[in-house]
């Protein structure tokens, strides 16, 4: 049945990426794509998944997507909400937090982000937002999920910057950081997940319907793949619905407001 | 104590050219009104502090009242880029912008350290990243007992603060509910504090018990000044104006469209009527 | 996540002999019941945290449960000393007692630390006093940026943690309001944490957005034990006792009356009884 | 009027000791004696005091004395409680404190204070509560005033602890610790005050029927009085009806308690 189904790439990396957060898991949410697959995750197979905001949020369960890291709908929802330093104290550095949920702008092999600068940093191309949370995100958190679209100029030999520490080449991350660092990439054509020596990213799963050369061609570096890569299981009608209305009722609701 | 007056006098009497100032805000309770009276008054030369510098800080860089920006997330969010911000990084207009870049954990713990009169925070921080090559306050730091790697990052310590809340008492009380961000922080660290507020009431009535609440021998000034935090939200008062944020995104993107918003929006209005 | 269970099996499943432990509540929301049960289950070798370990403190330490005490201020609030302490301490009896003492701040600055997943704390204390001179784990520092004299203490991070609170809802989330001591510190800095509570309910209903909230999933067990900080208070429930304090300076100034009162109290009463 | 009053050299220490507490002044307040005294200052004098416990509770107004330094009357009559870790980092270190009004068992010339052992630390002969908030009251607060009765046991030679820090003698007390430290004590039978010189504290003002030889036979310490030593003026009619008032409405609310 579910070859009648259509979807776009978005759709596949969103459901693919809320498949990942297991039901009761604690999770630090970023803004955008991760978001939208957190709470997807939580009005699907998980609805004990614990949503958490660097604006204080916790335990949060929004009904519509937030714009900002910080809606009113993020605190209404809440079970609580804290100041942010308790947030980034007790919360994010005490080591409660299992899954750190983050986009990127750019990233490397290992998983490294950058989201300050593209060029040099005191004279750059192009000034990105910089990190936020996500520095300590990737470093606190028991392990960590990246969600992007898949691209060159996402995907790159080099970064300009790190903003965000990836697995280290060979090394235990989790002596240097607490926490495993990104365990899972999720993009528009595939799953990508580190190879256990060489800490790499490679290609494990792909969506159906990608060819790997796809995949080539939308990374800035001699991709890898797995010896077994999988094919990422479909969208199920449901999972399609929940996050078709989950759009849907946002994109009413921001429109709504002044 | 408190002053309560108006916010034209509030910022007359607290922000001098020069000065450090952090005004705060995460998403919600933003004082954008203030924000316009600093422009409205022509400071010059600031050192702005902010977590979130965002379409706030976007139009105090582009109206020329910024040297320096320390910031840990500098972007509209929910729509793109700050392109005040980016012309005075990238091109130097009106004038060039120093950085001084942390991520939102430093910040938050230095405003903390801040707080507690503590000189800098000690916290884990910055693992494997290009901060500290940047950014020259970052100093590594070992645990005396257990030997693990930690950081110093000075604390935040502003001439003056300057945040929203909901409301405050004619003595100069202030509530602040929902989303707290960081301001309590600001308040403390500063040397001063201004707080704007929807509303000036006689008391706070039956709040809870450990609501956070600023009593006023903590706080400057308090002006009355309803819609304060527009385009951002007030929790309890009036939602974010999302369109208005999406808006911004055309009239920055542009020197000659800013100018002229600046000019209509701040320069030719009223304290307190930029909303 | 919180189990929801009862004391009995609450204090089994959590607390072993030899365990590091901080039972807290700064006067208010003292978790009486769960030292009682603790005494009942007859526990040993505990090293017991506590800013101010009162008369619960003093009970367990007279009922040998404990080698070593880390505290700040240790006496009977408003009536005097802690005779059973006092006893071990310049006694030996019912075994000697190890001390590690340090101020209130320092105390609380740990927990803090603990809770915020730090090796230590950094902090300005202990200035001319002779605290350093018999408190081994104060170490002199610097800051960085200014060079101002702090000083580092470990952290604060007990194998179990054990407080009262108001409610619970059956999941296992629980609200404490009025007085907050250190009790959310003391949860997050420790690797088990009890919780005793005066109800059970199936929501918290229309709480304040920013009241003091721990989620189940810091919690490993949740019991339900009306009048559980007897004979402390619980603020919205009944008052402190203080006749049962100036009372206890009677019965702990002799051994003999002492352990025939916990014989009677604790000893052959059941669970939850104590009051 | 006054001489017709009758009033206990207790009541006289509450009401000089009230009386330095200047009206609108932030006070960080110990149990006992300065309670009592910050609390009568509130009910006479300086209706705009602002008296915060350790326990948290901030600009709190009881209408009874507290038995402890967290009953349930501090928080119902208070501005707002925070937690304990926010009192001592944010309040008393983040020097928002103008007065630190401490209690004490010993004390030196130099206002150094002992609440922790008589004897040898490690075999005392009296083990004392200890500091609890004390020692750092004693360097965060803009200045520090310590009230105690008069004896021989309480103002002693040497100390055998230094639990909260006095003075130092010819030092400049405010490099080291953020406040000037003590700069009153109020006793029973006199006032004393730091010579700017030695900062030993001398007698500037006794009490109306107090010889001098009372005040010598009751320090332990060669102690020094002022070139000119004033009389402290007598309680009010007023300040001890309120204070009656107090102790008698403090009495009746702890017996009624279970």
């Amino acid at each position: 049945m579910s070859e009648l189904l259509e979807y776009s790439g978005d759709e596949m990396m969103t459901v693919a990426a809320s498949r990942a957060l297991a039901d009761g898991t604690v999770c630090f949410v970023g803004i955008g794509l991760p978001s939208a697959a957190a709470n997807l995750a939580r009005l699907t197979h998980a609805p004990n998944v614990v949503l958490i905001y660097e604006s204080g949020t916790i335990e949060t369960k929004p009904d519509i997507l937030p714009l900002s890291i910080g809606d009113g709908e993020l605190s209404e929802t809440a079970l609580t909400t804290v100041s942010v330093p308790e947030m980034f104290r007790y919360w994010l550095q005490g080591g409660r937090v299992q899954v750190g949920f983050l986009g990127a702008a750019q990233l490397d092999k290992y998983a490294n982000i950058n989201t300050t600068v593209i060029g040099d940093y005191d004279a750059p191309k192009v000034r990105l937002p910089g990190g936020g949370g996500a520095p300590e995100i990737a470093t606190h958190s028991g392990e960590v999920f990246i969600t992007l679209r898949h691209s060159k100029r996402g995907f790159v030999e080099k970064l300009d910057f790190i903003t965000s520490a990836g697995g280290q080449p060979g090394g235990d991350n989790k002596k240097r950081c607490g926490g495993k660092g990104p365990t899972k990439i999720i993009t528009d054509l595939c799953i990508m997940e580190p190879d256990s020596q060489t800490k790499e990213f490679i290609v494990t799963s792909m969506h159906r319907g990608v060819e790997r050369q796809q995949i080539i061609d939308n990374t800035g570096w001699g991709v890898r793949f797995a010896e077994e890569v999988t094919t990422t299981p479909e969208p199920s009608a449901h999972e399609l619905e929940v996050l078709r209305d989950l759009h849907r009722r946002t994109k009413e609701a921001h429109a709504g407001e002044a | 104590m408190a002053k309560v007056t108006s916010l034209e006098n509030a910022i007359r009497d607290n922000v001098n050219d020069g000065d450090i100032i952090a005004m705060e805000g995460f998403t919600h309770l933003i004082p954008f009104a203030a924000g316009h009276e600093i422009i409205r008054q022509g400071k010059r030369d600031l050192t702005l502090i902010r977590m979130t510098p965002d379409v706030i800080y976007d139009q105090l860089i582009g109206a020329g009242c910024a040297r320096k920006l320390i910031f840990s997330w500098g972007g509209n969010p929910g729509v793109g880029s700050l392109h005040r911000l980016r012309d005075a990084v990238e091109k130097g207009w009106p004038q060039a912008l120093e950085l001084e870049e942390h991520s939102h954990a430093a910040m938050a713990n230095a405003y903390e350290a801040g707080a507690a009169g503590l000189p800098c925070a000690v916290i884990k921080a910055y693992a494997n990243t290009d901060y500290p090559k940047v950014t020259k306050t970052i100093v590594p730091m070992e645990c005396p007992f257990t030997g693990e790697a930690l950081v110093a990052i000075p604390s935040i310590r502003p001439d003056v603060a300057v945040i929203h809340a909901q409301k405050a008492t004619t003595k100069g009380d202030v509530l602040i509910e929902g989303i707290l961000g960081v301001q309590k922080e600001a308040v403390l660290a500063a040397k001063r504090a201004i707080v704007t507020v929807e509303e000036i009431v006689d008391d706070l009535g039956d709040v809870h018990p450990n609501a956070c609440i600023l009593p006023s021998w903590v706080v400057s000034a308090v002006a009355e000044v309803p819609r304060g935090a527009f385009p951002s939200y007030a929790h309890g008062y009036y939602s974010r104006d999302n369109k208005y944020y999406q808006d911004w995104d055309n009239i920055a993107r542009d020197r000659d469209s800013f100018q002229a918003w600046i000019d209509e929006n701040i320069m030719q209005s009223a304290t307190g009527d930029a909303s």
